[in-house]
């Protein structure tokens, strides 16, 4: 199992509840604006813990209400590219590339800012990215903290199809190469049925 | 070089304490490292268990305040200087006033206030009052003062013209250019004006005492008297 | 404008009091604002007042309460002198520590005021990058409130600088130990006449906290860097 | 704690001066601190430095440039009295106003660091949406450095509360009219024995600046409902 | 002329330059991440002065360096939806939405609310909307200020394909309807090719 998710949780007055159980690859989270998508990435991110539940990624349990089991964030090694962004504004893109890094990391530094296309940003502060040069950034960010799965919301909203494209491809190889599992937020349909291997429904 | 004794004094002998200190050091002794500030800070540092030797007050109620908490070396309190009261007015808007009882102090400020310090806490200010209700005249200005925290604030009060008129110390006035003695108190309107000096039973330094035996002695009174202050 | 060596030991003196007050309050200050923005606990409200305590009541008092404590018979005074073997009457430490307790509430307010500014969400997302709490402190928080770090200290050393009232109080004015600007300066301020060393002493504090000026801009821009838009 | 009648009038003239004081205040160093933020002119680090000065000089020194400009033979009090008919000297509009200066420094920064802090792309947002210059302050620049005003406010306040130095020797201690607490604190401390006066007085002080406290921290959590976070 | 654009700008060391005119109609804006797309955004709508150039739109001259003409940006009336969002932190939707609120809206508050499906949102603060939820509010308030013609930054990414498709005949109505002169950044192929009548590549 990939992710085997049971979640109830109340957010503002919106209750958010959860049965899932997905094999390997990649799972997609389908359902309309304010579903609780992003809210469910960041319960198995360990940024949110859950009222009550429990959430396996790749058979260990990182939270368990009824056995007190609450992985911290820093332990979970997910590698979470966040809707909204979130690069350091003090650092440099290098620096926020490297802030995570890690030994076990997918693709090497030179590999990653290749494919996401991002090398001449090094020494660029995030405040004068464009929107999609940030999103690119938060990806790489992401992949070199050398994640143990990932959790992609609207990864690839905001980026031109040629870029969408080889980051696509990435993705793709990173699954089944590295078998890694992958939870996945998006709206286009087309890229979650090229991409998916199942889909939750919200 | 061994140090000299520490000694607390009241601010307003910051010069006469600083001469003397270098008349006693001229005789090959280490100079006394002197601290100024208000007797009552002085006298509360003390309290608190200050390690100092010689403790110089602009005031009796704060010797006798330290002496009841046991602090004084026995023996050893003595008058050191006394000091006269006069009213100054601005040098830029001179006056002359004859002091005596009944004496139209109240006219003479027109509408300006009478500067001088608190005559609840600053012994300048209990001097004053004491002078002004001696000569009848307390109730005419009791509502037209402008009252300072020490006699400083008082000088420049009147140094600047913005207080026609201001009670301080003789050897204040002298100091100042701007001021004028507009009159003397007569020395039998109020208490007699004395700084006492003490050695403090925290002293360990073995010239304290001669120190103090100095400023006490007759060189030691002139050089006091240089800067207007009176035997005690 | 030429010093005398006068001068220059107090302005020596001045910036040992005031770096080392700023210096050792600043990791207090810091929790203190740490503690104040991000935790609710019962008598925070309390915390907060005994902050702000050393702005409210005037500096005499908080002086006279140094002296309780911190003098050589106070129990902090006695903890200190047995445990470090730091005493604080009549030396520079105590000059500091009276300069660190009245920057204190300047120091904690301007970085409580970055502190609660900073975007909780990129911690959040430091942590998923693997940080723990340590790490993410150190190369989030404490960067992202670097503003208000900045600020603190310099409104801190310049109310070091400035510091007067709960000084000459708690550690009264012995020079070399704990003359510095402003107690040089309100000394001279006793002195009728002495305006002109008034002056200079003045000039002189306000250059050296112009230097401090302009070294937290020049920090600032440096550590600023591309930071004033937040992006995405 | 029952007051005397004594002590309401304190309080209630020490109200009046704080509150008139950071009122007063308040626009003023809201503009200082926007130019601070926002603009770049020659002699910007002079004004910076001005801005600091009664933080960094001694308050004596701060009431006595006060009373060099704004006494009644003052260039600034002649101007004041003339053109509005306010004079400063002896009265509480001059506690007011040496208040307002040495609460001036601490107002300025809190306010700057919050200016520094809005996102100036919801600036341009506003604009975008037809709102002219003045209407983007009202609504977006000023709300977003409300907790800077606030903390400003509570700093200003405190500091008004506590300020004694500058306003003795500016206005000197008048009862009713410039008489505030630290001022009557002051007199306290100076007379041997009153400790109980001096604590019924500096407790009064703190709970009116708690009150402060208490009442900033409402607002802000008023204020600051859905705004710990930004978002997209 | 929907749009007559002439502008050379300078943007740290990426040269920024475009000649184009475009007729009535929706104009979309194509290029890669980091063209320079909303930054011609941004001079349209009069965020950012453009180092030389012209821009007139529906006729009217906004900005013309050879004539000093830059008219503020309060008084452009563009309905700019930002790339970023933008929404006022410190106001509720209620008062986002009404913010720049003009008797001239092409629509009413209900049917904007309704359409947006943000009407269960007045009352709360932009931090607890959802990624699309805080779009879909952005879009709301520019369409609310009484816009004369409409500056859209990928205004559909992050949204669902139901809500993307109810925007999209808004959008198509507006122009249509109201004649209304709209510059539109997209990456996504099929959104551009149904709705746009020119394309400005980059
Ligand atoms: N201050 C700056 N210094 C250097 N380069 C900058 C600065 N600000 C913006 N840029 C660059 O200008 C280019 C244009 O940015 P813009 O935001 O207009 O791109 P865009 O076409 O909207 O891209 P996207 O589709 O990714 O949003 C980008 O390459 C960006 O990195
Ligand atoms: N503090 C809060 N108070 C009330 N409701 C909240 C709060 N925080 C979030 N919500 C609501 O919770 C719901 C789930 O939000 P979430 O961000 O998980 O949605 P999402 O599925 O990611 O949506 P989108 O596709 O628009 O990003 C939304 O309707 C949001 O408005
Ligand atoms: O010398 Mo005093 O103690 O200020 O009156
Ligand atoms: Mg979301
Ligand atoms: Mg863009």
């Amino acid at each position: 199992m990939s992710f085997d998710l049971e979640i109830d949780h109340r957010i503002g007055d919106r209750p958010i509840r959860l049965r899932a159980q997905a094999g390997a690859g990649l799972t997609a989270l389908l359902g309309p604006s304010g579903a609780g998508k992003t809210s469910i990435l960041n319960m198995v991110a360990g940024i949110v813990a859950p009222d009550r539940g429990r959430i396996t990624v790749a058979g260990e349990t990182l939270f368990d209400s009824s056995a007190a089991i609450n992985v911290p964030a820093s332990q979970r090694r997910a590698g979470y590219v966040f809707q909204d962004g979130r690069l350091f504004p003090h650092m440099r893109v290098r620096a926020n590339l490297l802030y995570g890094r890690h030994g076990d990391a997918p693709l090497s530094f030179e590999a990653i800012l290749d494919f996401l296309g991002i090398g001449h940003l090094l020494d660029r502060w995030p405040a004068t990215l464009s929107g999609g040069e940030a999103q690119r950034v938060t990806i790489g960010r992401a992949l070199l903290s050398g994640p143990r799965f990932l959790l992609l919301d609207e990864p690839l909203s905001s980026l031109d199809p040629a870029r969408r494209e080889e980051i696509s491809t990435v993705i793709e190889r990173m699954k089944r190469d590295l078998a890694m599992p992958i939870l996945y937020v998006s709206h286009d349909r087309a890229e979650v049925e090229r991409l998916a291997d199942h889909i939750i429904p919200l | 070089q061994q140090r000299g004794p520490l000694v607390l004094a009241a601010a307003s002998m910051q010069e006469a304490m600083n001469a003397a200190a270098d008349a006693w050091a001229a005789q090959r002794h280490a100079r006394p490292v002197l601290s100024f500030a208000a007797s009552s800070a002085l006298a509360r540092q003390i309290r608190s268990g200050a390690p100092a030797d010689l403790f110089v007050s602009a005031d009796e109620d704060w010797m006798d305040d330290v002496e009841r908490a046991g602090l004084l070396q026995r023996g050893t309190r003595a008058d050191m200087a006394g000091n006269r009261l006069v009213l100054v007015a601005p040098a830029r808007a001179p006056l002359r006033l004859r002091i005596a009882r009944g004496m139209p102090i109240a006219r003479a400020l027109g509408d300006s206030r009478l500067a001088m310090a608190n005559p609840d806490s600053v012994p300048a200010g209990k001097y004053g009052k004491a002078a002004l209700a001696a000569l009848g005249v307390w109730h005419s200005v009791a509502n037209r003062l402008a009252l300072g925290d020490n006699v400083r604030s008082t000088l420049t009060l009147v140094e600047r013209g913005e207080a026609r008129l201001g009670i301080v110390y003789a050897t204040d006035a002298r100091a100042s250019r701007d001021v004028v003695v507009a009159g003397t108190f007569p020395a039998a309107s109020h208490a007699p004006i004395r700084y006492p000096i003490a050695r403090l039973t925290a002293s360990r330094n073995p010239e304290a005492e001669g120190f103090r035996r100095f400023l006490l002695s007759r060189p030691g009174q002139n050089i006091l008297a240089r800067y207007g202050f009176s035997r005690p | 404008m030429i010093l005398s060596p006068e001068e220059w030991s107090i302005v020596a003196l001045s910036l040992q009091v005031s770096l080392v007050a700023v210096g050792l309050m600043l990791p207090v200050a810091f929790a203190l604002a740490w503690l104040l923005a991000r935790s609710r606990f019962p008598g925070k409200l309390l915390v907060d007042a005994l902050v702000h305590l050393p702005l409210v009541v005037p500096p005499v008092v908080t002086g006279w309460l140094l002296l309780l404590l911190f003098g050589a018979n106070g129990p902090l005074g006695r903890l200190f002198e047995q445990a470090l073997g730091v005493s604080f009457m009549f030396r520079w430490t105590g000059a500091a520590l009276a300069s660190a307790i009245m920057a204190m509430p300047l120091m904690v307010r301007a970085m409580r005021l970055s502190i609660e500014g900073i975007d909780r969400r990129l911690e959040q997302a430091a942590q998923t990058l693997g940080a723990e709490p340590r790490r993410v402190f150190l190369t989030i928080s404490l960067p992202l409130a670097l503003p208000g770090i900045l600020a603190g200290l310099v409104l801190g050393f310049a109310r070091s600088i400035g510091e007067f009232g709960a000084t000459i109080t708690f550690v009264s004015d012995v020079p070399g130990e704990t003359r510095t600007l402003p107690i040089a300066i309100y000394s001279a301020l006793q002195m009728p006449g002495a305006e002109t060393a008034v002056t200079r002493l003045a000039v002189i504090s306000i250059l050296l906290s112009l230097a401090a000026l302009v070294a937290s801009e020049a920090l600032a821009r440096r550590a600023g860097g591309g930071r004033t838009n937040h992006v995405l």
